[in-house]
């Protein structure tokens, strides 16, 4: 019985000392250079290599992370706490420099009752099959929300919702500022604003007041009113629509009891500068 | 004049009058003759198990539908199909409740889990019957035979177990033990012809299902014409094996999926455990589909070689 | 720089190892001689289950498969036994069989192992099956349905059992015979 | 003949995944794509042999000559197993990048996976002589392939369909392994007969 | 607090099974009863507060380029033990659980908890988090045990629940229902609980 | 049923429905009050206007210059004054600057109008320069400039010209008519184009379902060794170039390449009857056969129309509208593009004005796809629509790629066929879409 445990001890001390050479050499004969990152997400996932994340192995899911395809948390045996800290590896790369939080916001204020469908629209839901329709989709005003939905079905934060009155609006608490509802629509009209302005011109026609008057009973007549009324020059009219200088904007509102076509939107309880 | 109300939509404007609904309404219709003829062999025992089948299907697909906020499409009558296919592959002994028991699995993890209608990958109703075979075994094999009601065992039971050979005129007529539907190769045959007639079900699987079992058997020294009239082969290969949404969609991959399926019935009818090997052969292939649909892909029209 | 780590990287690893290794060993040593009692006891069990009339056994040396002579309390041969393999429903079956060289009988017949269906194949070790075996003489068929009730529902199997015997029998008692049993 | 009939049972009848349940994990986390589901199939196959063939040497050369394939086998083997493939990968690496891109990256999660491990474990287990062994190991993963490649084509498909929210993922995942499992056991008692 | 949390979380907000999915041969494996998922659990939960416990001990002095195989032979070691241990005083669990025993080696949740927590912790809370794991891993194996158990054999921890007229389901002790029950299990408790939020990476 | 029968492997056979003008012959259509010339009637660059407001102009007058190499002259179908030059509805889409013209009703025609000789003396830049000057574009709907076409660079040997006369979309019977009593001018196209790139086989092909068109065509043809008559089999989309070219010369065109790359130009039956009579009388391209039928219009007919007449006034010609109007449609129901208003004028491109009633519109919502693989089996490129739908809809650019979502000729075969009822070719057309913007993004990169 002795006898086996002397046995043991020996190879099992050999098998440990051939592996340990083995890795030794192995690491140093075979090192590969590769991005950084990957060695630091590495480093903190938990190298099981179970492939619970979808990839095979830890160190492809690191390099997936660095090559942006998947999201940091998404190593099960980490959990939350690797995640963070993978997203802290990622983030401090990729920081926005801006301080300021922007948000998306859907530059028209046409619903249902105030811009009529030219016809019925009979295809597929999505705003950028509704817009090779003729007339660019049904909505009365060509370059109005039609309402589909493309951009809030790309939206990962489900801060875009389709009002009864057909035409998107972004949550500002919920919006993450990614931008991908401005690549989404197809009318071009989802803007990035600052977040916590309160007055935004909602239209985006650039077509002569006439034009815009006959579709649509909240587009901008580009009557110039707002700019006599802005005491701040943050409002000026350029291709007969409004567009406000978020810079210099105030959240004064006057412009917004200056509008007749009420297609300057602003909470006016919100007034954040007295004039 | 005559605008405001317009529709404005993409082209194609005007589409076939083809519905998914009078497609399975064509199944059902072609699925009756061997019903019936169940009936007739088997008496009222059979009616009561094809219409719990039916009836469970359909309820839950329907409660499923309701539990998960979406439209019920029970009328599209593809649960009424699943619910009726599987009756027909159960032994007349069957207890009711079982029979249900089949039908809700066959809805629920065979086809609603996945989404529903289209998005199923194995075949519904042999999920069901798979299920029960695997979950009550012995019921499942408990066989009665139509002309005096005595348990007795299938002609492929016979044959695999005992060594016993049926004769062909009694298999074609359905004169012998087994499920409601697979007694009657006649009828089966007529109404796979009623389908191929209505262009709903593709020739190639059963014509290469059909006559990968005959020459397979040949081959391996067995009786290609009794194994082609016995078991549930006629039923798997004009209404199961040819279910579309489990089947390959290309031309190719429909043949490559009636010559995998012929063979592995032959396997598993000659060296298997089990004497009948439709189920399982069709549920492998159900298993293969994707990756036969994603290497069949049609020759495109002046394709570029890279 | 470079030599320093990779002597401690050895040297960690070997200490390491050396402790499981040691550590093992000893726990080995304390278990193992429960394990082979165990294991004795199983085969003990089985072997003398099979032979009714036997109180001890020794295994014959130089066969194909093991054979245990079975012996009575006055040390006189009443049997054999031998391990048995073959395919299953599932899997492979292993049977221990006692044999009556003398009557040309079988005294019992065990399952050893096997891996057929809980609830259906598996109740083939049950009693009220492999009973029906004992006393049948070693030149029968053992043809199910006909000599044996097979086991509902799971006929295969069944019938399994009685092909593992009938193939295997006479071979038995032909290697027991040619290495010197039934003296 | 004994050599295919036992080829057949490990690929079909005693599925690695679908019956013997070993190697789940990566049967769930690596088949959401056909073409690395078929990769990573390759890559354990191919371990799998080497590492059915080292393992019956380390247990017939060394454990078994000093009586320790009681207590050492599990270190001995999972230790031999991680070598193994960490110089296969790089032994790749240096080679064939090409190789290495399509198998290699595989490997490590390989390492920890508990067919290989189960795998040796089995072949010792039944006294297997070193051809069966390197047979088994090779039928083993010629299933797992098998296995992980035609559920990586079904998960490719449920990406179109619509699957309950809290079923997406693992648990739809698992209720097709379990109506594969079925099917696949449409082959029992093959090899008997 | 902290230090209670540490076991605390293995039990649901990390539990292996339920909410992190790893390990899911044993698993799957060994639930056909619910006393091998308890013995299953106990063992692996033995492994794993060992192995914590001497990982984190060691921590200093492993160096980091062979931490994996040092880990893999104290986790070797522990379950050798183990497996000795119960072949020889608990033969009849040991003849069910076999293989899936020396299997415990490439459980992933061990290594993880060795990787991610012991190296990283005191001795003290690594015991409580293997313990912790353990218990969860241990809890969920029994539980599965249960259900199929009682579906498929109508008894539980080995005692009858139904009388003689009652159908036993087989599947739910095969292959396919080991699969089907966890299946259902987890989507249950995602369309009951809610499922894992995913965070963004910011 | 003859044996032998030219075709492509896939398609459709959707109820043809040309019972209803296919017998009747032309008839000139009257000319409105106000045309309304869009500037850009023709794939690519759009025509600068070269008269302005006030202006008066003649029959045939050049009133838009082409800018750009792959673009085409507008000229007046009336004389009379320009009343305006603004946005108006095109029946393509959008708004195109147009040239409303007040008719005076007197057709002056302008000076520059006279035949331009006999084809034996022409050269073939002079019959390309001719089309050119004539404003000529496909008349087979794409309305692609045909002097382009007929410009091939360099290296692409051209050996073989057909002619379109499938017609395969249902309802439509323009060409069919143009081919009854036009045959001459067909013919005497085709022997220009053959002339314009030097080739020595022509073919006209026509589906087997105009009978009379093939007789009176091979008729005309009598004589002509070089230009053979052929019959295809009547099977939607038979006309599309890729499927004639595939029956007639048995060659496929390769993917992402044009008809030259297989040596072959297509044109329509109507571009080269007009380009015949461009010839022979120098009148450019300022009318065309169009022909206004579907449950919803009175009076069906086949029309020579002038280009710029708007809809409404075809449609009053026609009898005018039935109760229950659902969609107003330029083109046939396969390929035609739905209209929100009358007010759009008939361009070069406008075969036909189809227009369907409420209950004829099959409006059904959209089920899941069953796999049934009609699509697979109808799609003339053998493509996977059900793949690509599915693609399309989960936005997956690369797999649909993969998949050869851009060689989609978008027949609309495939949602014909599709008993769920799926817009497959919508979707398709979306992913397309987005494939091609990306690889244009790329390229600039
Ligand atoms: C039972 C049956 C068997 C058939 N077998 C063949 C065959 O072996 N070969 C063949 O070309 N057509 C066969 N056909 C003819 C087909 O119905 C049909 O003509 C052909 O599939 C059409 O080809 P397509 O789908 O490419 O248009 C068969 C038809 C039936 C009903
Ligand atoms: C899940 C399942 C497990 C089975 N297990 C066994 C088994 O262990 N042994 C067996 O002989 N047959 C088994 N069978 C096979 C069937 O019961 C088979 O039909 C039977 O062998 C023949 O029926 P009989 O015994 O009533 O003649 C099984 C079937 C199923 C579905
Ligand atoms: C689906 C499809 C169907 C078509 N059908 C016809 C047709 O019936 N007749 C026709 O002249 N052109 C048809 N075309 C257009 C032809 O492909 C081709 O563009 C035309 O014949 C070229 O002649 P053109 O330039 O003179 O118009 C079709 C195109 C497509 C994509
Ligand atoms: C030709 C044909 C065969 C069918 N066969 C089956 C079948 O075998 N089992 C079944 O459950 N449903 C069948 N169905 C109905 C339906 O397609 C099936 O329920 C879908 O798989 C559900 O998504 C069939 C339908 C058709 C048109
Ligand atoms: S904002 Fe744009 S994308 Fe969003 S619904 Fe309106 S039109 Fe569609
Ligand atoms: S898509 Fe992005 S930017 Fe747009 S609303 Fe959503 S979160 Fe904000
Ligand atoms: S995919 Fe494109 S080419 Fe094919 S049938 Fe559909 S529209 Fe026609
Ligand atoms: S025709 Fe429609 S239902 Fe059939 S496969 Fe194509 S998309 Fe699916
Ligand atoms: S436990 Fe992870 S592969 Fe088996």
């Amino acid at each position: 019985m002795d006898n086996t445990i002397l046995i043991a001890v020996v190879s099992m001390g050999a098998i440990g000392v051939f592996f340990a050479g083995f890795l030794a050499f192995a690491s140093k004969k075979f090192a590969v250079e590769e991005d950084p990152r990957i060695g630091a997400i590495l480093e903190v996932l938990p190298g099981a290599n179970c492939g619970g994340c979808g990839y095979p192995g830890c160190s492809n899911y690191a390099a997936a992370v660095v090559a942006g395809e998947v999201e940091c948390n998404g190593c099960p045996v980490g959990g939350p706490d690797v995640g963070s800290k993978v997203a802290k590896i990622m983030g401090i790369k990729d920081a926005d420099i801006s301080s300021e939080k922007m948000v998306a916001k859907v530059l028209c204020g046409g619903d249902s009752g105030k811009c009529e469908n030219k016809y019925r629209y009979a295809g597929v839901e999505d705003c950028a099959a509704a817009a090779r329709m003729a007339g660019g989709g049904p909505k009365g005003c060509q370059y109005g929300c039609m309402g589909y939905g493309s951009c809030a079905k790309v939206c990962p934060a489900d801060a875009i919702t389709i009002t009864d009155g057909g035409i998107a609006v972004v949550d500002e608490e919920k919006c993450i500022g990614c931008k991908k509802c401005v690549a989404a629509c197809p009318k071009n009209i989802i803007k990035m604003v600052p977040y916590g302005k309160e007055a935004h011109v909602l239209c985006s026609s650039p077509e002569p007041g006439k034009v815009v008057r006959k579709v649509c009973k909240a587009g901008c007549i580009a009557c110039k009113k707002c700019e006599k009324a802005c005491k701040f020059d943050a409002i000026y009219v350029e291709n007969n629509l409004a567009v406000i200088d978020y810079d210099k904007c105030t959240g004064c509102m006057e412009c917004v009891k200056a509008c007749p076509v009420k297609c300057i939107k602003g909470d006016l309880e919100k007034v954040t500068v007295a004039v | 004049m005559g605008y405001g109300n317009l529709v404005v939509s993409s082209s194609p404007h005007i589409r076939s009058e083809e519905t998914v609904q009078r497609i399975m309404i064509d199944v059902i219709i072609a699925l009756l003759p061997a019903t019936a003829a169940s009936v007739y062999f088997f008496g009222m025992r059979a009616l009561a198990i094809t219409l719990t089948g039916i009836i469970a299907a359909v309820a839950a697909e329907a409660a499923i539908q309701k539990i998960r906020n979406k439209p019920v499409t029970i009328n599209d009558g593809s649960a009424v199909i699943t619910g009726l296919l599987l009756a027909l592959t159960l032994s007349p002994a069957m207890p009711l409740w079982m029979v249900a028991v089949g039908a809700v699995v066959a809805i629920g993890i065979g086809k609603q889990v996945y989404g529903g209608l289209g998005s199923n990958p194995f075949n519904p109703a042999l999920v069901g019957r798979a299920f029960l075979v695997v979950t009550f075994p012995v019921h499942m094999t408990t066989w009665v035979s139509p002309v005096d009601g005595v348990t007795s065992a299938t002609p492929l039971g016979l044959l695999k177990m005992e060594g016993i050979k049926t004769g062909y005129m009694e298999l074609f007529i359905g004169n012998v033990g087994g499920s409601l539907g697979e007694t009657s190769a006649l009828l089966l045959i007529l109404g796979g012809l009623y389908l191929l007639y209505r262009g709903i079900i593709d020739w190639r699987i059963p014509a290469f299902y059909l006559g990968t079992v005959a020459v397979m058997t040949m081959v391996l020294g067995g009786d290609p014409i009794f194994h082609l009239f016995s078991g549930g082969l006629m039923l798997g290969a004009f209404f199961m094996a040819t279910d579309m949404v489990t089947t390959p969609v290309t031309k190719m991959g429909k043949i490559i999926f009636g010559v995998g399926a012929g063979i592995l019935v032959v396997i598993i009818r000659l060296y298997g455990g089990y004497p009948e090997g439709v189920l399982f052969s069709i549920l492998l292939m159900n298993t293969f589909t994707p990756i036969i649909e994603k290497y069949t892909r049609p020759k495109i029209y002046g394709e570029v070689k890279r | 720089m470079m030599k320093n780590p990779i002597a401690r990287l050895i040297i960690v690893l070997a200490l390491i190892s050396i402790g499981s290794g040691l550590f093992l060993a000893l726990t080995y040593t304390y278990t193992i001689p429960h394990i082979e009692a165990n294991a004795a006891r199983d085969q003990e069990v089985a072997i003398l289950e099979t032979l009714p009339d036997a109180v001890s056994f020794e295994e014959l040396k130089n066969t194909e498969f093991p054979i245990y002579v079975g012996l009575d309390s006055s040390g006189n041969e009443v049997g054999f036994a031998y391990v048995a393999e073959g395919g299953g429903f599932q899997g492979m079956i292993g049977l221990m069989v006692g044999v009556d060289p003398e009557q040309e009988i079988i005294t019992g017949v065990k399952i050893l192992s096997h891996s057929e269906t809980p609830g259906l194949g598996a109740r083939i070790t049950e009693a009220v099956f492999l009973d029906q075996f004992a006393q049948k003489s070693i030149s029968d068929n053992f043809i199910v349905k006909e000599d044996i009730d097979g086991v509902t529902g799971a006929t295969f199997s069944s019938k399994s059992v009685s092909a593992i015997l009938e193939q295997t029998l006479p071979k038995a008692v032909e290697q027991y015979r040619e290495s010197g049993g039934g003296k | 003949m004994e050599l295919l009939l036992l080829f057949i049972s490990t690929v079909l009848i005693n599925n690695f995944v679908l019956s013997r349940f070993l190697g789940i994990c990566p049967f769930l986390g690596v088949s959401k794509k056909i073409e690395v589901a078929f990769s990573m199939g390759l890559a354990a196959t191919f371990v799998m042999t080497l590492s059915a063939i080292a393992t019956w040497l380390i247990q017939h050369y060394i454990l078994m000559p000093f009586g320790m394939e009681r207590f050492l086998q599990y270190g001995a083997f999972i230790l031999v197993i991680a070598s193994l493939v960490q110089f296969v990968e790089m032994f790749l690496k240096k080679t064939s990048p090409a190789l290495y891109q399509s198998l290699g990256i595989f490997l490590p999660l390989i390492t920890t996976n508990c067919a290989i491990l189960g795998l040796a474990l089995l072949s010792a287990l039944n006294g297997y002589d070193l051809i069966t062994s390197t047979v088994f190991g090779f039928g083993a993963g010629v299933g797992f392939t098998l296995a992980i490649s035609s559920m990586a084509g079904l998960r490719e498909n449920m990406e179109f369909g619509d699957v309950p929210e809290p079923f997406k993922g693992v648990p739809i995942t698992l209720i097709t392994a379990a109506i594969m499992s079925m099917a696949f056991m449409g082959f029992s008692g093959l090899i008997s007969m | 607090m902290k230090f209670g949390y540490e076991f605390i979380k293995g039990l649901w907000d990390e539990n292996p099974t339920f909410r992190l999915v790893l390990g899911m041969c044993p698993t799957l494996a060994v639930t056909n009863a619910a006393m091998n998922g308890l013995s299953m659990g106990l063992a692996t939960t033995f492994v794993l507060v060992g192995s914590n416990i001497m990982v984190s001990a060691l921590k200093k002095v492993i160096p980091d380029e062979v931490r994996i195989p040092s880990y893999v032979i104290i986790i070797a070691t522990f379950v050798t033990i183990a497996d000795l241990a119960l072949a020889a005083f608990f033969p009849e669990i040991y003849r069910v659980l076999g293989l899936f025993i020396p299997l415990i080696v490439v459980n992933c949740i061990i290594l993880a908890r060795a990787e991610a927590f012991a190296a990283k912790n005191s001795i003290g809370k690594s015991a409580l988090d293997g313990l912790g794991m353990g218990f969860g891993f241990t809890w969920a194996l029994t539980f599965l045990g249960i259900i199929r158990e009682i579906l498929g054999m109508g008894s539980v921890f080995g005692i009858k629940l139904f009388g003689e007229g009652f159908v036993s389901w087989i599947i739910f002790i095969l292959p396919p229902g080991a699969f089907l029950t966890l299946g259902l299990i987890l989507g249950l408790f995602n369309a009951v609980l809610g499922k894992k939020k995913k965070a963004q990476c910011s | 049923m003859p044996m032998n029968l030219l075709t492509f492997k896939g398609g459709v056979h959707p109820p043809q429905n040309k019972h209803r003008t296919e017998g009747m012959p032309l008839n000139k259509a009257k000319v409105p009050g106000l045309i309304v010339i869009p500037l850009q009637q023709h794939i690519g660059a759009p025509c600068e206007p070269i008269v302005n407001v006030g202006e008066e102009v003649k029959l045939g007058q050049k009133i838009g210059e082409p800018k750009g190499f792959v673009s085409a002259p507008v000229h007046s179908s009336v004389s009379g004054k320009v009343a305006a030059i603004e946005k108006r509805v095109h029946p393509g889409g959008g708004m195109v600057m147009s040239v409303v013209i007040e008719s005076d009703g007197l057709d002056t025609i302008d000076e520059s109008i006279k035949p331009q000789g006999k084809l034996e003396d022409l050269t073939a830049d002079q019959i390309k320069n001719i089309m050119r000057q004539a404003g000529l574009v496909g008349m087979g709907g794409a309305t692609f400039p045909a002097q382009v076409k007929f410009s091939p660079p360099p290296d692409k040997k051209i050996d073989t010209i057909i002619l379109n006369g499938a017609e395969c979309e249902p309802y439509l019977t323009s060409d069919h008519r143009l081919m009854v009593e036009k045959s001459e001018d067909v013919v005497n196209g085709i022997k220009a184009m053959m002339k314009a790139v030097n080739v020595d086989k022509g073919y006209i092909a026509i589906e087997e379902n105009k009978p009379d068109a093939i007789k009176a065509v091979t008729q005309a043809a009598k004589g002509e060794e070089n230009i053979k008559v052929v019959t295809l089999r009547a099977k939607y989309p038979q006309g599309a170039e890729k499927q004639l070219i595939k029956a007639c010369t048995g060659r496929e065109v390769p993917s992402g390449g044009l008809p030259m790359d297989s040596g072959v130009i297509v044109n329509n039956v109507g571009t080269a009857a007009a380009l015949a009579c461009a010839i022979e009388t120098g009148m450019p391209l300022v009318e065309r056969i169009v022909t206004i039928t579907g449950s919803g219009i009175k009076e069906p007919q086949n029309l020579l129309v002038r280009i710029g007449t708007p809809f409404a006034d075809v449609i009053e010609q026609c009898g005018g509208l039935e109760e229950n109007i659902g969609k107003i449609i330029q083109g046939g129901p396969m390929m035609g593009i739905a209209q929100y208003t009358i007010e759009v004028p008939v361009i070069k491109g406008t075969s036909g004005i189809l227009i369907l009633k409420e209950e004829d519109l099959g409006l059904t919502p959209e089920l899941p796809c069953i796999k049934c693989g009609k699509c697979v089996d109808a799609c003339p490129i053998g493509l996977m629509p059900t793949k690509l739908d599915g693609f399309a809809s989960k936005g997956m650019r690369r797999e649909a790629e993969e998949y050869n979502a851009v060689d989609c000729i978008e027949c609309g075969s495939c949602s014909f066929v599709c008993p769920a009822k799926r817009p497959l070719v919508e979707r398709i057309r979306l992913i397309k879409a987005d494939i091609l913007a990306e690889r244009r993004k790329a390229k600039q990169a």
